[in-house]
């Protein structure tokens, strides 16, 4: 197993040199593995339990679900397309009732956490200030990155387009604070996999060629 | 929160209104202005690119499967597969998810046929590689490099796969330009793409591309509703700190309205 | 929704509704859905072709509305009292169970798409063919180890099916993630020059971050005192700060113009508003 | 002078294979060699560190795996740690996973340093396997009030009370601390069902993505600790006088940064140089 899963992960590896062969295998390889799992779970953690066993205990009814879902197939007949149309219309409608929920749930706890006094009154004069002047930065880079998104304001001068040009500039400083906060926890998946590479199957190897 | 406390009722209304009212003045012929969006405008360059050297455009509507940022991302695909039939140029398509798929495949017929080359739409170039996320990862590699990609398209909600398919794109030398919602992954696609559309803009790229009197209502609208906001927000830092020091009698403290628990 | 319910009882299908029984075996069911598919798909699809032409397009803009308001409708509409539930809730319990089932029978459309691609290529005999054959057995290994797990659970078949899932799809799948991690030093590489003034503060910031992670970041600010004014300079610290407030305050400005971008999107979608982005075509 | 400014201007143009083979061996060298850089304590893994010390004789402790092979890297040395901890200074403590894999993790990981340190299950510590994560929030509202009401039995099917080190077990008030080894929001669970109502201390393990956003709990006290990612772990063995994997990774975390960081000076020397030459 150890030998399958590092010949694999070193195919995988070897697009970094070049596409190739054994790229291409263990692709495919992943890509049918990963679809002859989707075909099972959806059978055995969804179909199974929510449908069939229900269908077998009585719920009848919920054969409509499978007639509602070969509506989607009507996409290979030319003639009754527009039934699957139906279908992604029923599917765009349910998602676009969620968005109200969806905002406020997400959203209100953010307004609420934006009101930040911009005056603090701390345990000490240095914490004070510091606080203070957090609160005032944080707001002012909340106004001016939003400012960087209003799309039908014209700026006639270059007094009325700072705001959102100091937007963009602080985007810019947070995307590079977002990127350098990502690397150690990439490098850290890495770091694992070669630890697999070197602990797990090297001595394998060293083993299997006697050296 | 499971159900919406009157603040949320009555902030909603304000925002629904304001949208919906300048998508239908909108509709009714008013001219608007929009602000230029750079990346947008590459999107042409990218399929045009494409043509000149007679080679696929790569579209990729992200990872998540029926949402409304991959139904924009859709949106998006029907413009980028316009231009290319028009082009005569092939835009493949890798999905991650079934539904996905079938939407795309639609989008993409009705394009071929509408610009009077039906015979040109091939099923194969809307493909489902896989709904795992590196599986759908390690095929758009594979495929970057064996279509010999001119332009790579990278629109949706993408997670930690973006810098995959975006440095994979940039070793096979293709024009890239990205956009999606996730915050997370605009550094990586600022770092490696052409051009990136940042956060809201990848919202307003329909709009801003069709020129579609809709939606681009609708688009000042959000502008509205973003003010609200600020407007909101400012009241509530005012608030926050003139009762830090109680200057406002208890009774004018309105934050906790806007405190979900 | 009880009323639902009984409603939905009482116009059971044929023949798994009232010839069957718990306890016939599986195959009489499987024929049993097969035969109420038949029957319940045709009168539906009968009492479809019966809408005009010109009533289609309204027709799906009817069932879109109706969709998305029971999840508008039920969060408006204020829970009953001590429950955290109204009278739609249920309803929006059943509807998110029908979505998932349909999205787990649309998966055949995506197994289609796949087969259908790699089996024209075999058939073919197309160049890189025998990689499609490396899906077909890598894709029926682990669907009938999984069945096979599931039908007749032994130490066999259990560990057949964890050997499959660990080489096939976990360990692939912790290799092109970890692939990130070189991707990640060609990205910086490349796009870190002080090109311009945007460049450089995303380099600025990026290099603070990144040493205020590590161990050896913190080593080179070590000396300087934890607390007070000048301990905010540690990197550690700084690398926090930056984080927490200018990282934090960009993130949220964003996110509200997204989510507002959300919203009007799925209000057009909703009301049938949204021209020009899907499908044109007259039905 | 001239040839010195071309290979200076080279260096904008490295190719990203040759980044490549540079990261593997930098990241390599210290895995290989069992090489370790200075680890500063910090704060966070410190308060870890002595929550695990201060663990009353007669409380046990709980340790919650909430993650799955995705996260292992960081999480496994994590989990390592902290129970050589608990074993070390005779502290009782049981497994609980939200997480099928992370059971298994914690199961094999427990059973693996009980060998080592002469341990015995039931006695020493035990394992109450999995619960679904669909009911964790009920999980920890029950077991809180009524633990082996709740929890029931453990993972081999054995009634608590079957099981010596459980005897005197009945609610939260003889848990002395959790530790939340998790790559999920779990953390936010058991503050507000646990700590907030009963001050039963925490110990925080995420991974490094995770960490920035917990600060905040940390400063508010209502987790005791927190191990970063694989440099928490690395802290937490330094701490324990060990040089185990994440003392090693770690440093192939800081070698593999510096590379980074090297990389962008010299790609700027080089950008700086053409530019200049440009100008001349």
């Amino acid at each position: 197993m150890v030998w399958l899963a590092a010949i694999i992960t070193l195919a995988l590896f070897s697009i970094l040199y070049k596409e190739n062969t054994a790229y291409r295998l263990a692709e495919h390889i992943f890509i049918g593995a990963a679809s002859g799992y989707l075909v099972y779970t959806a059978w055995s953690q969804i179909l199974k339990p929510m449908w069939w066993d229900k269908i077998v205990q009585g719920e009848s009814y919920w054969i409509l679900a499978l007639v509602a879902s070969s509506m989607f197939y009507f996409v290979f007949n030319q003639k009754y397309v527009w039934i699957s149309r139906l279908m992604f219309g029923a599917l765009m409608g349910l998602i676009s009732g969620m968005a109200f929920k969806g905002f406020a749930g997400y959203n209100m706890d953010q307004i609420h956490a934006s009101f930040k006094p911009v005056i603090v009154h701390g345990h000490s004069f240095s914490q004070s200030l510091g606080q203070s002047l957090s609160n005032l930065l944080f707001i002012f880079i909340l106004l001016t990155v939003m400012a960087y998104f209003f799309f039908s304001f014209e700026h006639k001068s270059r007094v009325t387009s700072l705001p959102s040009r100091t937007g963009r500039w602080v985007l810019m400083f947070a995307f590079g604070a977002m990127f350098g906060a990502t690397v150690m926890a990439r490098m850290s998946l890495l770091i694992g996999r070669m630890n697999f590479l070197i602990h797990d199957w090297l001595p394998l190897v060293r083993r299997f060629f006697h050296f | 929160m499971s159900h919406a406390t009157w603040t949320v009722a009555i902030f909603e209304a304000i925002l629904v209104f304001f949208i919906l009212s300048k998508i239908f003045l909108a509709r009714r012929g008013k001219s608007l202005y929009i602000r230029k969006i750079a990346g947008l405008n590459a999107i042409d360059e990218a399929v045009g690119r494409a043509t000149e050297m007679g080679r696929p455009v790569l579209f990729s509507p992200g990872i998540y499967p029926l949402d409304i940022s991959t139904l924009q991302a859709l949106s998006i695909l029907k413009h980028v597969t316009n231009m290319a039939a028009k082009y005569r140029t092939r835009v493949i398509v890798p999905t991650l998810d079934a539904v996905i798929q079938t939407m795309a495949e639609e989008i993409s017929k009705e394009a071929y046929a509408a610009q009077g080359v039906p015979e040109q739409f091939n099923p194969d170039d809307i493909r489902f590689l896989s709904n795992n996320q590196f599986a759908y990862a390690s095929g758009v590699v594979g495929i970057l490099n064996r279509e010999k990609v001119a332009s790579s398209l990278l629109f949706g909600y993408f997670a930690a796969e973006s810098l995959i398919l975006a440095e994979a794109g940039h070793n096979v030398g293709a024009v890239q330009v990205a956009g999606t919602p996730a915050f997370m992954q605009i550094p990586f696609f600022l770092t490696t793409c052409d051009y990136t559309i940042i956060g809201d803009e990848f919202y307003a790229a329909s709009a801003y591309i069709s020129r579609e009197p809709t939606l681009l209502g609708s688009l000042v609208g959000q502008d509205y509703a973003k003010a609200v906001i600020v407007l909101v927000i400012l009241a509530g830092v005012i608030t926050a700190t003139l009762s830090q020091f109680g200057l406002l009698p208890h009774w004018m403290n309105w934050l906790h309205l806007f405190n979900p628990k | 929704m009880p009323i639902l319910r009984h409603i939905l009882y009482f116009l059971r299908p044929p023949v798994t509704g009232f010839l069957l029984h718990p306890s016939s075996p599986w195959y009489l069911w499987a024929l049993g859905v097969v035969a109420d598919f038949i029957i319940v798909g045709g009168i539906i699809f009968y009492l479809l072709k019966l809408i005009p032409n010109r009533g289609r397009k309204i027709f799906i803009g009817i069932v879109t509305f109706l969709c998305g308001a029971v999840y508008a409708v039920e969060f408006f509409i204020p829970s009953k009292a001590g429950k955290d539930a109204n009278f739609l809730t249920p309803l929006t319990q059943q509807v998110d169970m029908v979505t998932t089932i349909l999205y787990a029978f649309a998966v055949g459309l995506g197994v289609y798409s796949l087969i259908s691609f790699h089996g024209k290529k075999i058939a073919k005999m197309r160049a890189g063919w025998p990689n499609s054959l490396a899906f077909f057995i890598a894709f029926l290994a682990l669907m009938i180890a999984g069945f096979w797990k599931d039908a007749a659970p032994s130490k066999i078949s259990a560990n057949l099916y964890d050997l499959f899932f660990k080489v096939g799809v976990a360990n692939p799948g912790a290799t092109m993630f970890s692939i990130i991690g070189f991707y990640i030093i060609s990205a910086a590489y490349r796009a870190f020059r002080i090109r311009s003034a945007e460049a450089t503060l995303m380099l600025v910031a990026a290099f603070i971050v990144m040493l205020g992670q590590v161990p050896i970041g913190a080593f080179l600010t070590h000396q300087i005192p934890n607390h007070g004014v000048w301990g905010f300079f540690r990197f550690e610290n700084l690398s926090y700060w930056i984080l927490r407030v200018p990282n934090m305050a960009a993130q949220r400005g964003v996110s509200f113009g997204v989510e507002i971008g959300a919203l009007a999107m799925s209000l057009r979608l909703w009301l049938s508003l949204e021209r020009g982005s899907f499908f044109e075509q007259e039905l | 002078m001239n040839l010195f400014l071309n290979w200076l201007e080279k260096l904008q143009h490295i190719d990203s294979r040759i980044l490549y083979l540079l990261l593997a061996v930098v990241l390599a060298i210290p895995l290989v060699f069992n090489m370790s850089l200075p680890i500063p304590i910090s704060p966070a893994a410190q308060g870890a560190y002595d929550a695990v010390e201060h663990i009353p004789s007669d409380k046990i402790a709980i340790v919650s795996v909430n993650w799955s092979s995705g996260t292992e890297a960081e999480n496994q040395p994590q989990m390592d740690a902290l129970i050589r901890h608990l074993f070390l200074r005779h502290k009782k403590f049981a497994i609980l996973a939200f997480d099928p894999q992370g059971s298994k993790f914690g199961e094999d990981t427990a059973a693996r340093l009980s060998k080592e340190l002469g341990k015995t299950y039931g006695k020493d510590w035990m394992d109450f396997g999995f619960r679904p994560i669909e009911n964790m929030v009920l999980t920890m509202q029950g077991m809180a009030r009524d633990l082996p009401g709740t929890l029931v039995s453990d993972i081999h099917g054995t009634p608590l009370s079957a099981i010596p080190m459980m005897r005197g077990v009945k609610d939260i008030h003889d848990v002395g601390l959790i530790a939340d080894i998790t790559s999920i929001g779990t953390i936010q669970a058991w503050i507000a069902f646990i700590y907030g109502p009963y001050r039963t201390p925490l110990v925080y393990a995420p991974t490094a993505v995770m960490a920035p956003e917990a600060f905040n709990m940390l400063d508010a006290g209502q987790i005791k600790g927190m191990l970063i990612g694989m440099k928490g772990a690395a802290e937490y063995e330094k701490l324990l006088g060990r040089k185990d994997f994440a003392t090693k990774a770690t440093a192939s975390l800081s070698t593999s940064h510096l590379l980074i960081i090297v990389m962008i000076i010299l790609g700027n020397v080089g950008y700086i140089s053409s530019r200049r030459r440009r100008r001349e």
